[in-house]
């Protein structure tokens, strides 16, 4: 391929349909209380990890759902699992489930963080 | 036997007892506490109008006496039972029982007890308030306003959907007047402190009343009140009594640390108590969410499961003062349907 | 999609353009990219419609690319249009016909600002006496050409040799047409049918016998955005965009790209190349890419010109494809002889795109 | 020629012998090392007569059982013990006929057939064998009547069971009926029977008795005995011998690892799927009901565990705590989690990256090092009081983790995540020992569980709060005045069942109010069913089961609800109107 000096960006578009939904479809199918989820973002104020270093469940969350998961793998390995999530959640999404769901999906789907 | 018998003589209570009077019922009004108004007394100005609170208490002072209302002050219900035909006998503290044909149940609700999230530091740090407990502090104002560590606040944050919206709480559904208030306080505040910063941390803004959305937007342009989209998670002290908040900047995405003078709750309305009562003795109907379940919600929300038992203002659910008002005037015409029918 | 319901949106963007008695302020990138669409042009005016037309030696650039590129002041920039507007006024005309889109948005926009600021138009007839002692008037009509072809598609319907049909199949060609920015999104009234809308291509396309292809991005830019094209390290930027309006295109397999803004036939025919080059993307089944076409190419073909005198051989994406299926004859040996029946040195070959 | 019964009861017992010596064997071997050392070190000691008790008490008359369930624990001594003795007295009345005991085991088990004269204790010895008989057949009775209604015993549920578990249950149901008719038979012919036998026997010859009938009963006795020692290694029977060399190896010092070894597929055989730990648990309140441990246990043999029943479990220990046979349910469990878990354990990086705090200066070495954990920190009324605690009594203290603190890893250990918690345990670790602090206080059991058995702090005391502030009140560093207020303690698991803390907070609250106690409390105490430990179970679940939970402890209508959990505070804290208090709080209050 010929450098020209510039490459075509990549579309931030969010394309519905191209949307990789293996990991967000294998969660919701072990923890559907994950689908109540509306980004208020107390896990991530309170998150000990997210205390400690860049970790935002949230963020990671929304990600999963656009199926965006270049970095999933480096992040999620930053959560402690501590719990204090789960005990802030005003939905009531059984959090440490979730992430454990995270974990084996991406074991599942041989799904590697880009370099 | 009288025909009305009304439980809570707080705004709902007085304005079932005027209309029903207009409509030429004879009531009486069976009230806990040792002055009318409930809530009402408690509170500085009413949004969206900055109006007075005791303005509007007024109008209802000055229509029982005029009226000559019956009201038992002081007065506790301890059971209601339905006879057998079909009338009420009332129970209460004081040693006289009540007969009536029809009981109109306007206790109002409760506020959520902060305490309950610990998290957030209310009865432990002593910046915390309560929405509640600001509305008292403004109407009792006699000079400069200070913090509960006597400091003119120079950070003030409000808190959105505390005791709301909260599995943890146990309420799952929305008090829906927090966020107007917390507008109004916020307003409030900015004109008493005008170099304080004020923050509002919500999850969703539900400006859905006539005026509010107005409010909001005044808010941000006239009194520049910033609003961050996030759930308070944990409230720290520090060591000069300032209060560190955690919550993030979803908008953002990033974490977000506060320091501020005051902070303040915006606690969400709770079923009263004596809605259990009223389950226990006459098998009154809840719903899930502990308040009354209406019978029909579209057009029967002053009837209730039993029959001849109706209900008046924010039992059945959080309301406004006016939409408070209005449902009260309208009980007194599903009590004289009643009535009628059962002549 | 309610055609219809498009239609009566455009109705209320109808336009005032000239009957006759141009004057031709031609188009940097048209002549030097498709150098024989402007001599096309002024031939279908002149020899198929017998319309006067003039084509001032004297007119100059209007400095669009430097103005949108941050290079020539506003005041410039009007002294110089100013200047176009006093060569007409010398020719004894009032009916300006723009070959370029970015100008035709720059005048456009000049006699707007004049309009509403009166003393900004003194001031300029100040600069100009001062500059070359020239006045001028107002132009009474501005048109681009496209819409000037437009006007009269009916006329050269009438006299077309083909039409915009494929010959094997009977069915109509797919054609997507693309609107230059500066044509309708800046002074939506200024445009046939407004920036949703433009009617101006489908006009044409639709009374030749093609048949448009409404696809999602069909508003989108072309991708040049002067300053986004110009600064080599931006340029990742504009092909990006190119990209997503061809990747939008491609499922509805278009026979041909027509554009009314020389800019934009440019880059969406230059770029199909160097994406093909980057990142080996081709946008028709046969990886030839899909040939964009003036609008006075699209009109020379439909008029059974020489595709060779129409300048296709200059093109980036091969129009023999086009060609054949429109039925066009021509001499496949010719493609490369100068005006003197000389061999030219042949071009080099893209490595991905097929010629 | 008629002898050749004993065939399907003798090729059944060689076939069991060999099974168990190979699988029994392989075991052994898989163990580690040091485990062998300690079998072999342990061998000639007392220990092996405690084994010996042990295995008397439990695999014989079935003791724990028996004081959870009565019923239940004498249907098995019944078979346990009933067949035990047939077995010793059937040797004991070969050896008095025959004057050795070398004698083929067939000859002791079918006495009766082979020995129709009268010597010397015949008839005390038929006598008594028929009332052994009789024994067993009583429990035979009701474990027809349990597998028909299990309810009459008190349990919700029993096991499953799969095919090989049914072919020897029939046979053990067969057993005894059958050497019931086969040793009437004889006695009918013979009148050598006791008073069950010879009654039985009465009616045999009433209906007219052949010795080919009494030649194919102990046909069907022998087959019955021979189906079910064949089974027995391949059904849930495996049981009655695995337990016995189970109570040896926990005699001889030997633990449950992290990972699943040999040693927890010895617990995981020694499982008589009894159903006490069915009873016990929580989870039937929500109606989960196929997540017990009994049924984690079969699945583990099975090979067919889910990972939704893996993890829905709260790890409370209830079931632990009433396991007859006392096996290590929880860490079992963990395990087979750790091994759930395995690929994608975190190595957690950052901790090497994070920037060191600027060490304290301090004049001297704190006295105690505060670690308050994740969930303190979102209670702070706890936080507050334990450090109010410590300023009234003058300890100087560090805070380990104030601003930033690394969870202590015990939510990863219930995970599974062990590996994972070895990086938080080695962050932390460091941290703990460079304060050179005596005692490590904290205030979250959680945390407390992990620091004592996974840290290795060496010579630091690891105490909870509760126990700490004891001690200031005992050593007068700290006055509590005692309120009129009734309270109830709850216990949380991890500080109760978990560590064994169940006196230090009693004693406490004793000196700041008025302590009741609760119907379920101590070891039996109720979880809170906010616990860590479950992974999957859903919040409207776990407000059932705290409701259950707050039902008991709310019985008698006390003023405060005390526990000594930050969790436990958290979980019942939402939708009660009861105050809800840690013990730091009480105490803290208690001072002023």
């Amino acid at each position: 391929m010929r450098n020209f000096g510039f490459t075509t960006t990549k579309s931030r578009t969010i394309e519905y349909e191209k949307i990789d939904k293996r990991l967000i479809g294998y969660i919701l199918e072990n923890e559907p209380s994950f689908n109540a989820c509306l980004s208020c973002g107390s896990c991530t104020a309170i998150c000990s990890a997210g205390n400690l270093t860049s970790f935002n469940i949230r963020k990671l969350s929304l990600q999963i759902r656009l199926g965006d998961l270049e970095k999933t793998h480096e992040e999620i390995d930053k959560c402690m699992l501590c719990g204090k999530c789960l005990l802030e959640c005003p939905r009531g999404i059984n959090t440490r489930n979730v992430i454990m769901l995270i974990k084996k999906g991406l074991t599942i789907f041989e799904i590697k963080d880009k370099a | 036997m009288i025909d009305v018998l009304i439980i809570g003589g707080g705004i709902a209570g007085i304005e079932t007892a005027c209309s029903l009077q207009d409509l030429g019922y004879e009531t009486i009004i069976v009230e806990k506490e040792k002055t009318i108004g409930g809530h009402l007394n408690d509170w500085d100005t009413l949004f969206p109008t900055h109006r007075s609170a005791s303005e509007v208490l007024a109008h209802y002072t000055d229509e029982t006496r005029r009226r000559a209302l019956t009201i038992y002050l002081n007065t506790n219900v301890i059971s209601v039972k339905k006879q057998d035909d079909g009338s009420f006998e009332v129970h209460t503290s004081r040693d006289v029982v009540f007969r009536s044909k029809t009981v109109v149940l306007a206790s109002g609700y409760r506020l959520f007890n902060a305490e309950k999230k610990e998290e957030y530091g209310y009865g432990i740090y002593d910046n915390v308030i309560t929405s509640a407990d600001l509305e008292k502090k403004l109407k009792q104002l006699n000079g400069e306003f200070k913090t509960p560590t006597d400091k003119v606040p120079e950070k003030i944050a409000f808190i959105h959907c505390v005791g709301s919206r909260d599995e943890k709480s146990g309420n799952h559904y929305c008090s829906k007047l927090c966020c107007v208030t917390a507008v109004k306080q916020a307003i409030h505040m900015k004109q008493l402190c005008p170099n304080a910063n004020v923050f509002c941390c919500y999850m969703d803004l539900r400006m859905y009343g006539p005026g509010f959305e107005e409010m909001y937007r005044e808010a941000q342009e006239k009194y520049h009140v910033q609003f961050i989209r996030g759930r308070l998670s944990e409230v720290g002290e520090n060591a000069n009594g300032t209060l560190q908040l955690k919550v993030e900047d979803t908008l953002a995405a990033r974490p977000c640390k506060i320091q501020v003078d005051l902070l303040v709750l915006m606690v969400g309305m709770e079923a009263d108590k004596s809605t259990e009562l009223f389950q226990q003795s006459c098998g009154l109907q809840c719903a899930p969410n502990r308040f009354v379940k209406p019978k029909d919600h579209h057009i029967g929300s002053n009837l209730t499961n039993i029959d001849g038992f109706f209900t008046a203002g924010a039992c059945i659910g959080p309301m406004s003062v006016f939409d408070t008002v209005n449902h009260a005037k309208a009980v007194a015409f599903s009590v004289r349907d009643y009535l009628n029918a059962t002549k | 999609m309610n055609i219809e319901g498009k239609k009566q949106i455009w109705n209320a963007y109808q336009k005032e353009i000239a009957d006759n008695d141009y004057f031709y302020a031609r188009s940097c990138i048209r002549q030097n990219f498709f150098p024989a669409s402007e001599v096309t042009f002024l031939r279908i005016l002149r020899e198929e419609l017998y319309k006067n037309i003039f084509d001032d030696p004297n007119h100059t650039t209007c400095t669009g690319i430097g103005y949108h590129s941050d290079i020539v002041p506003f005041d410039t920039i009007q002294t110089v249009v100013a200047r176009q507007f006093s060569l007409m006024t010398q020719a004894g005309l009032e009916h300006m016909a723009i070959s370029c889109v970015t100008s035709f948005g720059i005048y456009t926009e000049i006699l707007d600002l004049w309009q509403h600021f009166p003393e900004q138009l003194e001031k300029i007839r100040e600069y100009l006496y001062k500059a070359t002692k020239r006045e001028f008037n107002l132009p009474k009509n501005i048109a681009h050409t496209s819409d000037i072809i437009y006007k009269f598609r009916n006329e050269i319907a009438e006299k077309a040799k083909y039409k915009l049909i494929n010959k094997q199949t009977g069915e109509p060609l797919n054609v997507v047409e693309h609107i230059g920015c500066h044509y309708a999104k800046m002074f939506p009234t200024k445009g046939v049918g407004g920036a949703e809308f433009p009617q101006v291509l489908v006009g044409m396309i639709e009374s030749w016998g093609g048949n448009v292809v409404d696809y999602p991005e069909r508003r989108h830019c072309c991708g040049f955005g002067f300053r986004n094209y110009l600064v080599q390290a931006n340029r990742g930027y504009s092909i990006s965009n190119t990209k997503k309006k061809m990747e939008s295109m491609k499922p509805y397999k278009p026979d041909f790209i027509v554009a009314n803004c020389p800019g934009c036939a440019m880059f969406m025919d230059k770029w199909q190349y160097t994406l093909a080059e980057m990142e080996g993307l081709t946008y028709d089944e046969n990886g030839y890419g899909i040939p964009v076409l003036t609008y006075e190419e699209m009109a020379g073909l439909v008029l059974g010109y020489n595709p060779w005198d129409l300048g296709l051989q200059m093109h980036q994406v091969q129009c023999e494809s086009l060609l054949d299926k429109m039925g066009v004859e021509y001499d496949p040996k010719a493609k490369y002889l100068d005006k003197n029946g000389n061999q030219m040195p042949l071009p080099e070959k893209p490595s991905c795109l097929k010629v | 020629m008629e002898t050749y019964f004993i065939l399907p009861f003798t090729l059944g017992m060689i076939f069991l012998f060999i099974v168990l010596f190979i699988k029994y064997g392989l075991w052994i071997t898989k163990l580690s090392h040091i485990d062998k050392l300690r079998i072999v070190q342990s061998f000639f000691t007392r220990r092996t007569w405690d084994a010996i008790k042990e295995s008397f008490m439990e695999g014989l008359v079935h003791r724990n059982m028996y004081k959870r369930n009565p019923l239940l624990g004498y249907m098995h001594m019944c078979f346990a013990m009933g067949w035990f003795l047939l077995i010793v007295f059937g040797h004991v009345e070969s050896y008095m006929y025959y004057g050795t005991l070398a004698k083929a085991p067939w000859y002791p088990i079918f006495f009766q057939y082979y020995v129709h004269d009268w010597f010397p204790g015949e008839r005390f010895m038929a006598n008594l064998m028929d009332f052994l008989l009789l024994y067993i057949l009583s429990g035979v009775l009701l474990a027809y009547f349990k597998r028909i209604n299990s309810k009459i015993f008190g349990i919700k549920k029993t096991t499953k069971l799969k095919p090989l578990d049914r072919v020897a249950l029939i046979s053990l149901w067969f057993i005894f009926p059958l050497r019931l008719l086969a040793e009437s038979a004889t006695a009918a012919l013979y009148g050598n029977g006791g008073f069950l036998t010879n009654t039985v026997g009465h009616f045999f010859t009433w209906i007219g008795v052949t010795p080919t009938m009494e030649s194919a009963l102990w046909w069907a006795y022998s087959l019955s005995l021979g189906f079910f020692f064949v089974g027995l290694p391949f059904s849930r029977y495996m049981h009655i011998l695995t337990e016995i060399l189970f109570i040896f190896l926990r005699h001889y010092g030997i633990k449950l690892k992290k990972q699943f070894n040999s040693y927890s597929r010895i617990q995981v055989y020694s499982c008589s799927r009894c159903g006490v730990c069915i009873d016990v648990c929580q989870m039937h309140v929500a109606n989960i009901s196929n997540n017990q441990s009994v049924y984690i246990l079969k699945n583990i043999r099975d090979q067919n565990l889910t990972d939704r029943k893996l993890y829905n479990c709260l790890l409370c220990g209830r079931c632990e705590q009433a396991c007859p046979v006392r096996i290590n349910l929880n860490d079992l469990r963990i395990s087979q989690r750790i091994r759930a878990t395995k690929e994608y354990n975190s190595d957690y990086a950052f901790l090497q990256t994070l920037p060191v705090e600027p060490p304290q200066v301090v004049d001297k070495t704190p006295e105690v090092i505060y670690f308050a954990g994740c969930m303190t920190h979102i209670t702070p009324g706890i936080k507050k009081s334990v450090l109010k605690v410590l300023d009234k009594a003058g300890v100087s203290y560090q805070f380990m983790d104030k601003e930033k603190g690394a969870c202590c890893g015990r939510p990863l250990m219930l995970a599974g995540q062990y590996e994972a918690a070895q990086k938080l345990i080695a962050y932390n670790r460091e941290k703990i020992l460079d304060s050179k602090a005596p005692i490590l206080l904290v205030s979250c059991p959680i945390c407390y569980k992990v620091f004592r058995d996974d840290y290795e702090l060496g010579q630091i005391t690891i105490k909870h709060h509760s126990e700490y502030f004891l001690e200031l009140a005992k050593q007068g560093k700290i006055s509590l005045n005692k309120s009129d207020k009734s309270i109830v303690y709850h216990d949380p698991c991890e500080l109760g069942r978990g560590c064994g803390v169940y006196e230090p907070p009693r004693d406490l609250l004793r000196m700041t109010g008025n302590l009741q106690t609760s119907q379920q409390e101590k070891v039996n105490s109720l979880c809170c069913s906010g616990s860590l430990g479950d992974m999957s179970l859903s919040m409207a679940d776990r407000n059932v089961i705290k409701g259950e939970t707050l039902k008991v402890l709310l019985k008698s209508n006390p003023d405060v609800l005390a526990t000594a959990c930050p969790l436990c505070k958290k979980t019942f804290v939402k939708g009660v109107d009861v105050q809800v208090k840690d013990i730091a709080e009480i105490v803290a209050e208690a001072m002023e």
